[in-house]
């Protein structure tokens, strides 16, 4: 099925954020409406979109609409056309959906900032660039909307650019995007190499009669492309420093939508890891890994974005351990994914909300008993909070506890690894985001006296509310007659049902899985709510503390590994450019020079010594012609 | 008698110079406008020969031969393939920019602004001449002719260390050019005792040698294009022309000039050395490869401007010169694709660097900060130029960068992926001076700095249009340089490599 | 008698020329030992003519003879001017050229 | 006993003869015509004779290929090409030379004496310096076409005497002047008694002087090659003299620096067409034969000739030894034309020799439009920021300097590349390769005094551009249009030499 | 050695006789010429080297050459070299140390490198024909036969060597002609310039010397009627050689007018 409105779904925020951007101080009026509005038409287009795809059979509701060819070389031909499939619609509608909303969001919170019509442009252009992601029929289409939502991260990270650290943050997280990029990149290229396509249908079918080491090989560098742009471990430093950009960007592109590319990523790609279980045993591993690693530095972060950012990584760790699990895991990881995308959308909007309300201090350590002043912040953040600790029935239980199942029934040892990772996991969460709570809403006041917190406008916290529905409620409508699953049942293709050995009843499972968010919780209301909160982070912390506080030295050990000796390098080389290469060259001409100006003093100026040359030349002729002759 | 497109675009700019010439000597503004206009006519009798090309057809096309040295068997031959005709496109394109771009760069030389503009037109009859010249004689003619106003513009315009920098320039391109003399003297011979003198290309693509004196005969035109082009480690004298010359001159010397270089390894060194091409490739991947990752590094660590672009060139002609060397028709037609973009983006960084440091009066880029709250325009100027250098997605140079990079990769993996690396350096070495330049605080006498004014934006809007639009539709460029890369591939024999599975 | 006696005697008058004229330094008596070079040749000649058995040798000789006699007056001429100028017939004086 | 009374082919003859008979004129007009109108009667009447000379040599271009003068000479086709050449480079020169600024009034009177001051102050000119050019035009005229050993070394002296003595009398700086007149003379001298020696051998070889005899004796001689070897050794030095190749070289650097400007310029050009021309007609028809003895070494010589006056003109500081050393450099390119031994060898040497004279006088022609109050600058460093100056000066200069580098679309290029070529086909292929190599380095001193013209800053100190009379402007100017001419259409004088150039034996 | 006995013994005819008298004593005077310090004695013996050649010459059939080795080159060129070497001080003499450095040795080295390769050379030599002889080509007689090559064979070198001839003559004219650029002053014109000056006391013409003085020799100054000398009166040449003596001394007696005169 074609269908020529997939591309306005792109075309509306491209055209807005171009218009935005050309047209100056002029449109500082109106642009924000602008923004909003596209983003906002793309929205409603892609709910047409959507219905005309319910009304299909499930195996017809894929949709594609070719525009051009774009490059044709030879057997290298990649047309600029898009797929809309019900994998992408789940994207296109959150993207477009929650972006409205943080676009609404924006709206507000950014009405006192001088250039909120560039940060509109930013947002449509990020909307743009993340559709195109999801919406190209292949991987070097994917590419440009994943190298697109990059630029406008990187826009909108350095959105205060004046602030030398923010830029920096900025620059980081493209510099790491990069590094997820070159695996995309090669990834592409092996397609190409290997099997004469890039794009997912004629990868998907020739994937079957591919060696299993190309495969691997497209799928370890498919899983480096999406740990960049997820800030999977080892490539997860990026996300923290992220949040330097404004808080809707925060919401909106470093939890709900962008960081969940790696995943869509690994989702889409379901042909080559199904197909290649190395690579997926990677995949799981890197999950499982930075599920654990973001839960733990989120457990000792002060900064409540920070705190959010790690939660963050740490809840995209699940998704991709669920999509590491293969065919049973990839709708689990979509539907983690979704209601991650509204419940830590609207807690970051929460967030953001408490510091619209308290000077932009990020300090949970300076707030405390917010609630009293932000009764809706609270309300919003609150449900968030129990979405994402998975307390029945909200959305993150049914999403999360899917992925603990699952991981569980991996089988073998490999499974009780995995679920135990998982489910430590769920009660490390429990205990930072129950320490988030606490130090934000309830408890002392602890904050400065300039600050006069008080509840958000009406623009910011209906989003916050809107958000809050889709916390409470997704996560019952995906699991309900496993609509998700078979929703998306065409596009990852679970060959079948396969009956799993369950290790333990999934009730069992969830009984666990809360009992450890208990456990979590009570540690942290044993820690913070039984003693006094200090407002500068107590320092007689053990070493522990403070390694988990360095975000258990990602920074230093990128550092260590890459900056330090990049530097040398380039310095080194600097060196060697100038003293052996031109060296080299200078070296070449001073010889010249110096045997001219050698050879110059045989001309002495006396006649005799030439005639002396002269008779030697003679002399050495002669000499030729007696060995010549001889 | 019809008029050769070709010899009738190369005319004009040289009729131009000569007119310039009669100017009265004040008359600096009449200068320019009427050195703008020439080059501008120029580049419309140029695209009126692009849309009568055949873009199907793998002949030389507007053919002109005229005996010039009978008795060498030298002719004025000229003609062009698709990827001649980009070539030439995007110079003529970039001639009248340049000169819009840097209106009052003449002003600060040793000699008038008349002569500065007299030489830029010269130049471009040249730059004309040598991608449109089928005769190997009248190519080293023009090849080294060039060099002599290239000179005059860096030594007698540029800043600094001008004059070091001009020789250098000089000095390195005329030991290259004199080392592909002799070659071109052994050819000439050769082709004496195979059935008469000539310099005519295609006759001497058949001539029989044995493959040690095509080796040697290779090397002696690789090196001169190497230089050229330049590829480690003959490219010491880019960044000090680059960091002297004004930055009109850079783009003409980094966009253009260069551009002969990797030319002429498509043009030459394959179409008349196949065998040892083939014998060397190896070599010159490593070359190349070497070439990109040095670059990008040494771009990386610089502390001016001019130098920064200038390293990031050469990593960029690496690129190029691993297209053409892995010679697969991806990588080929990547390869010239590359040429054009990278004219185009170098083009932008230059003029956009170029008014940053004309209005700082510095180039070290420590001495900006904050540009892009003083000078938002001139920020996203410069910024988009350098996500075309770094080769973002949606932007021209993507696309060729890709096609180089694939291409390679199918006969070439290692090479592509180490290659792939440098588009990591790539982010650093431009997002370094953005960050320096244009975000944190405004450094102090920064703070009044003006923006782009009309005539600026009016000269980097179509070279930004056209960053983007090719980025989005490259097809009629390609649609263009794919049969002559098709062309150059099956001439040496060489076939894309079949992947293991086929798919659809 | 073997004419190439001659023959060495001439190589060996030459040889004694040709050192005269590198090391003396009054320049008239390097012009002289130049004389000595051209007499050695002309013996050369006329040995020569005597064994090809045609007199074309003597005729160069006499030639050379004629040249000799105007090449001492330009020598001497310019041998004078520049004693007059210096007040030295040295040639290692003249040394204001050089490098 | 019967006398062959000889006959002398006049019109064959008549290029020299009108020369001869210009100077001649010349010497009398100096006895009987006044002082203030000697000058112009003098000038015109050289000019005349040159004018007649080239005019004849170009009506008996047809009637070439035959031996003159009961065989004394030869008249082919080279020959008249290589008259026509120094003939031309005369023409220019002579307009030079007429700019009297140049040369001592009194050569009698002693440096720095009343009388040289008084002479100078009273615009006495030196007239007789046109008989003397004419005299070695005329020897010059005849050492390309000498057909035996006698003519050609009595136009070697004819034309070496009055170069030695116009080497003498440079108005300025007159006792370097003098010196170099001097060491010219004895370095001549010892260098013709070489010559002459080398003469004796090839004449004890052959049995005859005659280059016909000579070949014959080459070709079917008896006995071995010692003989021929060292005739050819003694006789080859005696020319590399004149052309200045390494290791006999040395007088030029200080010759050239101390002569008079225009005769530098004159000498430089002419006398190296004349002694390539008798070198090519001696090796390329009497020796080809021994081509295996001889060209070894004729490599060797060439090799260190092309990188040592490469490698030595780069420290120079004075531009007439820079000069000087180039046209070392070009000596040793030129002799790869002799090397090459084939017809295109012999097209190209022609070819080079014409495009490297008119250069040559071009480039001197400017070396003396720059003085200060004491005459002529020739230090470099002085040279600083002229194109800033007198940016057409510096123009018309750098034009010439990248002649002589061999930059494409001067005549040095198409000259380069033609006898590198020919030597290539000959397999001389070592010596193209450090021919080019050479050429590299070349290129660096002509761009540094480039670099220096335009792009140094003058100092202040007094150094100017004197305005060309319309004499010099002439010269300069003629020079500049055929250097360019002959870079860009080649064509006509290529073809042109073409047919004409075949030795005849 | 063996050899060279034998062939003496071999060629002892008066010919060679001559030959081995005479050439040791040629080489003798020829390295004579490298040793002694004066430049006269180099050109005596260099008259000498020549003088022997042309009894070589006369010796090898060219009486003509001979004759005119004698008559023209020792003859005249020689004496040329001899008034030249007069003009410029006969007896000059050279200091033999060697003051470029390492020359004197290069020179040695070269030198008889160069006269032992090529005398070896020599010795290698063979031309494969036997001596000729002159006895046919001088059948009628040597100068005839001479006469006959250079009026036919070699006429137009002879023709072009009378340009040789005026070039040196030329020349040398041009290098020592010293032409009158101020016109001469005649005698009327002095006279009237003298009485034109303003002081009678210069138009008498000055004094001679030694006047009045005991001494009257050109170099000491006149006496004035006051006994002051007068030093006017002694040629400028002698004064600027310094050669003018002091009068005083020829004084008749002190006068103590002298000091007031001045």
């Amino acid at each position: 099925m074609t269908s020529n409105l997939i591309v306005y779904l792109i075309a509306i925020p491209l055209f807005s954020s171009a218009v935005l951007l050309l047209s100056g101080r002029k449109a500082n009026k109106w642009g924000h409406l602008l923004g909003t509005l596209a983003s906002a038409s793309s929205f409603g287009v892609s709910a047409y979109l959507f219905t005309q795809m319910l009304a299909q059979p499930a195996e017809d509701r894929a949709m594609t609409q070719k525009l051009f060819s774009w490059i044709s070389v030879g057997s290298f031909n990649v047309d600029a056309s898009l797929l809309l499939d019900q994998l992408s619609i789940c994207f296109v509608l959150l993207i477009t959906g929650v972006g409205t909303l943080i676009h609404i969001y924006s709206i507000s919170y950014m009405s006192h900032d001088l250039d909120r019509r560039r940060f509109f442009a930013y947002l449509n252009l990020f909307i743009a660039a993340m559709l195109l992601l999801v919406l190209g029929d292949s991987y070097l289409n994917l590419y440009v909307g994943w190298e697109g939502v990059g630029l406008a991260s990187y826009l909108l990270i350095g959105f205060w650019n004046e602030k030398p650290t923010y830029a920096t943050a900025a620059k980081k997280a493209f510099v790491m995007n990069r590094v997820g990029d070159l695996g995309l990149s090669l990834a592409i290229m092996i397609a190409f190499a290997s099997m004469g396509t890039v794009s997912f249908a004629g990868i998907k079918e020739a994937a079957p009669q591919a060696s299993t080491t190309t495969l691997t090989a497209i799928g370890i560098m498919l899983l480096i492309a999406a740990a960049g742009k997820s800030a999977q471990f080892p490539l997860q430093a990026w996300l923290g420093d992220a949040m330097a950009g404004p808080t809707p960007v925060s919401a909106l592109i470093h939890a709900a939508t962008m960081v969940t590319a790696g995943v869509y990523l690994i989702t889409r790609s379901n042909f080559i890891f199904d197909a290649a279980p190395t690579a997926q045993l990677l995949v799981v591993i890197v999950g499982a890994i930075t599920l654990l690693f973001g839960a733990v530095i989120g457990t000792a972060k002060d900064d409540i974005k920070k705190a959010l950012a790690a939660s963050t990584m740490s809840q995209i760790g699940y998704m991709t351990l669920a999509a590491g699990l293969g065919p049973v895991g990839y709708a689990f990881a979509i539907m983690h994914l979704l209601t991650h995308g509204f419940f830590k959308a609207g807690m970051f909007l929460g967030a953001g909300s408490v510091m619209h309300g308290m000077n932009d201090e990020v300090n949970m350590r300076k707030y405390g008993a917010l609630r009293k002043f932000m009764p809706i912040t609270f309300i919003t953040f609150g449900l968030g909070y129990l979405a994402i600790i998975g307390i029945p029935p909200f959305a993150g239980f049914y999403s999360k506890d899917m992925i603990i199942e699952t991981a569980l029934n991996a089988g073998g040892i490999k499974g009780i690894l995995l679920g135990s990772a998982a489910l430590f996991g769920a009660g490390l969460t429990a205990f930072y985001m129950t320490r988030v709570m606490i130090l934000t809403f309830t408890g002392t006041k602890r904050w400065d006296d300039d600050a006069h917190p008080h509840e958000s406008p009406i623009l910011m916290w209906l989003p916050m509310a809107i958000l809050a529905i889709g916390s409470v409620v997704s996560g019952f409508l995906f699991t309900r007659g496993d609509a998700l699953v078979h929703w998306l049942e065409p596009v990852v293709a679970s060959h079948g049902h396969e009956e799993h050995s369950e290790l333990l009843p999934p009730i069992v499972v969830s009984g666990i899985a809360l009992t450890i968010v208990l456990i979590g919780i009570s540690i942290a209301v044993m820690m913070y709510v039984r003693r006094p909160i200090e407002d500068v982070a107590p320092e007689n912390v053990s070493a522990l503390t403070r390694i988990v506080r360095q975000d258990l030295l990602q920074d230093a050990a990128n550092e260590a590994i890459f900056m330090r000796p990049g530097q040398a390098l380039t310095k080194t080389l600097i060196a060697v450019d100038e003293k052996v290469i031109d060296g080299a060259v200078h070296g070449v001409g001073a010889m010249a020079i110096g045997s001219g100006s050698e050879l110059r003093k045989s001309q002495t100026g006396y006649v005799r010594s030439y005639s002396a040359l002269i008779l030697v030349g003679a002399a050495a002729i002669v000499l030729g012609i007696w060995v010549i002759t001889q | 008698m019809t008029i050769n497109w070709i010899s009738l675009t190369a005319l004009l700019p040289l009729i131009g110079a000569v007119l310039l010439a009669t100017l009265p000597k004040g008359a600096e503004l009449r200068a320019k406008q009427f050195a703008f206009g020439t080059t501008l006519i120029t580049a419309a009798s140029a695209i009126a020969m692009a849309v009568q090309f055949q873009r199907d057809n793998t002949n030389l096309q507007f053919v002109e031969v005229r005996s010039w040295i009978p008795s060498f068997g030298i002719n004025y031959a000229v003609g062009i393939d698709g990827i001649a005709l980009v070539l030439i496109l995007m110079s003529v394109i970039l001639a009248p920019i340049v000169i819009l771009a840097g209106w009052n760069e003449a002003q600060g030389g040793r000699w008038s602004v008349k002569t500065f503009y007299i030489l830029i037109l010269v130049l471009e009859t040249m730059m004309i001449g040598v991608f449109s010249a089928t005769d190997v004689f009248l190519f080293y003619v023009i090849f080294e002719a060039m060099l002599v106003p290239v000179y005059f513009l860096i030594g007698g315009y540029g800043t600094g260390e001008r004059s070091a920098a001009a020789v250098k320039f000089l000095l390195y391109s005329l030991f290259g050019g004199l080392l592909m003399l002799a070659s071109i003297i052994a050819i000439y011979v050769m082709s004496g005792d195979q059935g008469g003198h000539t310099f005519d290309i295609a006759k001497l693509a058949n001539l029989e040698m044995s493959s040690t004196t095509q080796n040697f005969l290779f090397l002696g035109f690789f090196i001169a294009f190497a230089i050229k082009a330049p590829l480690w480690p003959f490219h010491t004298w880019l960044p000090d022309a680059a960091q002297s010359a004004t930055p009109g001159t850079s783009v003409l010397l980094l966009g253009v000039l260069d551009k002969v270089g990797t030319f002429g390894m498509i043009r030459y060194c394959l179409t008349l050395f196949p065998e040892a091409s083939k014998t060397f490739t190896p070599a010159i991947i490593v070359l190349a490869i070497i070439s990109i990752i040095y670059g990008a590094i040494l771009a990386i660590g610089q502390k001016d401007l001019k130098r920064l672009i200038a390293f990031t060139s050469i990593s960029h002609f690496g690129f190029i010169t691993m297209g053409i060397f892995a010679m697969t028709s991806q990588s080929q037609s990547g390869a010239t694709l590359y040429m054009f973009n990278h004219g185009f983006s170098t083009a932008a960084l230059f003029i956009v660097g170029g008014w940053m440091i004309a209005r700082r009066g510095s180039s070290t880029i420590s001495d900006f900060g904050g540009l892009q709250r003083v000078t938002p325009v001139m920020a996203w100027c410069f910024f988009l130029a350098g996500m075309s250098s770094l080769a973002l997605p949606g932007l021209s140079s993507f696309v060729s960068e890709f096609l180089v990079l694939v291409g390679t990769y199918t006969r070439y993996p290692v090479a592509a992926i180490i290659a792939t690396v440098g588009i990591i350096l790539a982010a650093l070495y431009i997002l370094i001076p953005v960050q320096r330049a244009l975000h944190g605080p405004t450094t102090p006498g920064n703070e009044n700095l003006p923006d782009l004014n009309l005539r600026e934006k009016i000269a980097i809007a179509p070279v930004l249009a056209a960053i983007i639009a090719l980025g989005f539709y490259p097809s009629p460029l390609l649609n263009v340089i794919n049969p002559a890369a098709a062309h150059v591939n099956s001439q040496i024999g060489f076939t894309d490599p079949v992947p293991t599975v086929e798919g659809k | 008698m073997n004419s190439a006696n001659y023959l060495y005697l001439s190589a060996l008058l030459f040889t004694i020329g040709a050192v005269g004229v590198v090391i003396r330094r009054n320049a008239i008596v390097v012009f002289m030992c130049v004389e000595l070079m051209l007499n050695a040749a002309n013996l050369s000649f006329v040995t020569f003519s005597r064994i090809n058995g045609n007199l074309d040798g003597q005729v160069v000789a006499f030639f050379t003879m004629v040249v000799a006699a105007c090449e001492v007056v330009v020598g001497l001429a310019i041998i004078v001017t520049i004693y007059r100028s210096r007040r030295s017939a040295s040639v290692d004086d003249a040394n204001l050229l050089k490098r | 006993m019967d006398f062959n009374s000889p006959t002398l082919e006049y019109s064959l003859l008549a290029p020299i003869l009108i020369i001869l008979a210009g100077a001649l004129i010349g010497v009398l007009i100096e006895a009987f015509v006044g002082k203030t109108r000697r000058p112009v009667v003098q000038l015109s009447v050289a000019l005349a004779a040159l004018v007649l000379a080239l005019i004849q040599v170009i009506r008996i271009r047809e009637l070439s290929s035959t031996t003159a003068a009961m065989g004394s000479v030869v008249i082919d086709g080279p020959g008249l090409l290589f008259q026509g050449a120094i003939l031309i480079i005369a023409i220019i020169s002579i307009f030079l030379i007429a700019d009297q600024d140049n040369f001592t009034s009194s050569p009698a009177a002693l440096p720095g004496s009343d009388e040289e001051r008084q002479a100078t102050q009273s615009g006495t000119v030196l007239t007789e310096i046109y008989p003397l050019t004419l005299f070695a035009v005329a020897g010059m005229l005849l050492f390309p076409v000498a057909s035996d050993l006698i003519t050609l070394f009595v136009a070697l002296e004819v034309l070496s005497l009055p170069l030695y003595l116009m080497a003498g009398l440079s108005r300025h700086r007159r006792l370097a002047s003098q010196e170099a007149a001097l060491k010219y003379f004895l370095l001549g001298a010892f260098s013709s008694a070489f010559f002459l020696f080398g003469s004796a051998y090839l004449y004890g070889y052959a049995g005859t002087v005659s280059f016909a005899g000579i070949h014959a004796a080459v070709v079917g001689g008896t006995g071995n090659d010692v003989i021929l070897l060292l005739g050819i050794a003694f006789v080859s030095i005696g020319l590399l003299f004149k052309v200045s190749a390494v290791p006999f070289h040395a007088w030029s650097p200080d010759v050239y620096q101390g002569a008079p400007t225009p005769i530098t310029g004159f000498m430089a050009a002419a006398t190296k067409i004349a002694a390539f021309g008798a070198m090519l007609r001696l090796f390329y028809t009497v020796l080809a034969e021994a081509q295996w003895q001889w060209r070894p070494f004729f490599m060797v010589i060439a090799i260190i000739t092309m990188i040592f006056g490469s490698l030595v003109a780069i420290s120079q500081r004075d531009v007439k030894r820079m000069l000087a050393y180039s046209s070392i450099a070009h000596a040793g390119f030129l002799l790869t034309g002799v090397i090459a031994l084939n017809k295109a060898g012999l097209e190209a040497s022609i070819y080079y020799l014409f495009a490297y004279g008119v250069a040559t006088v071009g480039a001197f022609g400017i070396v003396t439009l720059v003085r200060d109050s004491s005459g002529e600058v020739s230090d470099l460093n002085r040279w600083a920021g002229l194109g800033k100056r007198s940016p057409w000066v510096a123009s018309a200069f750098a034009f010439f300097l990248l002649a002589f580098a061999g930059i494409p679309l001067t005549s040095g290029f198409i000259g380069k590349f033609a006898i590198f070529s020919a030597a290539y086909e000959s397999g001389a292929t070592a010596v193209v390769i450090v021919g080019v190599l050479s050429s590299a380095i070349a290129a660096f001193f002509y761009i540094r005094v480039i670099v220096l013209m335009f792009f140094t800053d003058a100092t202040e100190d007094g150094t100017s551009v004197v305005i060309p009379s319309i004499l010099t402007r002439l010269t300069i100017a003629i020079s500049l249009v055929i250097t360019v001419a002959l870079g860009v259409f080649p064509a006509p004088l290529l073809d042109f030499i073409k047919p004409l150039a075949i030795f005849i034996r | 050695m063996i050899n060279y006995a034998l062939e003496l013994g071999q060629t002892a005819k008066p010919e060679a006789l001559l030959f081995y008298i005479l050439a040791p004593l040629a080489v003798a005077a020829a390295i004579g010429m490298l040793v002694v310090k004066k430049a006269v004695h180099s050109a005596i013996l260099l008259a000498w080297v020549m003088v022997t050649l042309a009894i070589f010459y006369i010796a090898q059939d060219a009486a003509f050459l001979g004759i005119v080795q004698i008559v023209v080159y020792t003859g005249a060129v020689m004496m040329l070299f001899l008034f030249i070497l007069m003009l410029v001080g006969v007896d000059s003499s050279e200091s033999l140390t060697e003051t470029i450095k390492g020359l004197r040795w290069i020179a040695i080295t070269a030198s008889i490198g160069f006269g032992g390769l090529l005398i070896s050379l020599l010795g290698r030599a063979s031309l494969g024909r036997t001596t000729a002889g002159l006895a046919d080509a001088n059948s009628n007689g040597n100068v005839e036969g001479l006469a006959q090559l250079i009026f036919s064979d070699y006429v137009w070198p002879f023709e072009v060597i009378s340009a040789l001839l005026i070039t040196a003559a030329v020349g040398a004219m041009v290098l020592a002609h010293h032409e009158r650029t101020v016109k001469r002053v005649s005698q009327r014109e002095q006279s009237q310039a003298r009485f034109r000056s303003g002081s009678l006391a210069a138009a008498a013409g000055l004094p001679g010397p030694g006047v009045f003085a005991l001494h009257n020799a050109v170099d000491v100054p006149a006496l004035l009627p006051d006994g002051s000398p007068a030093p006017s009166s002694i040629s400028a040449t002698l004064k600027a050689r310094g050669d003018m003596l002091d009068s005083t001394q020829y004084q008749l007696d002190n006068n103590d007018n002298a000091a007031e005169d001045k």
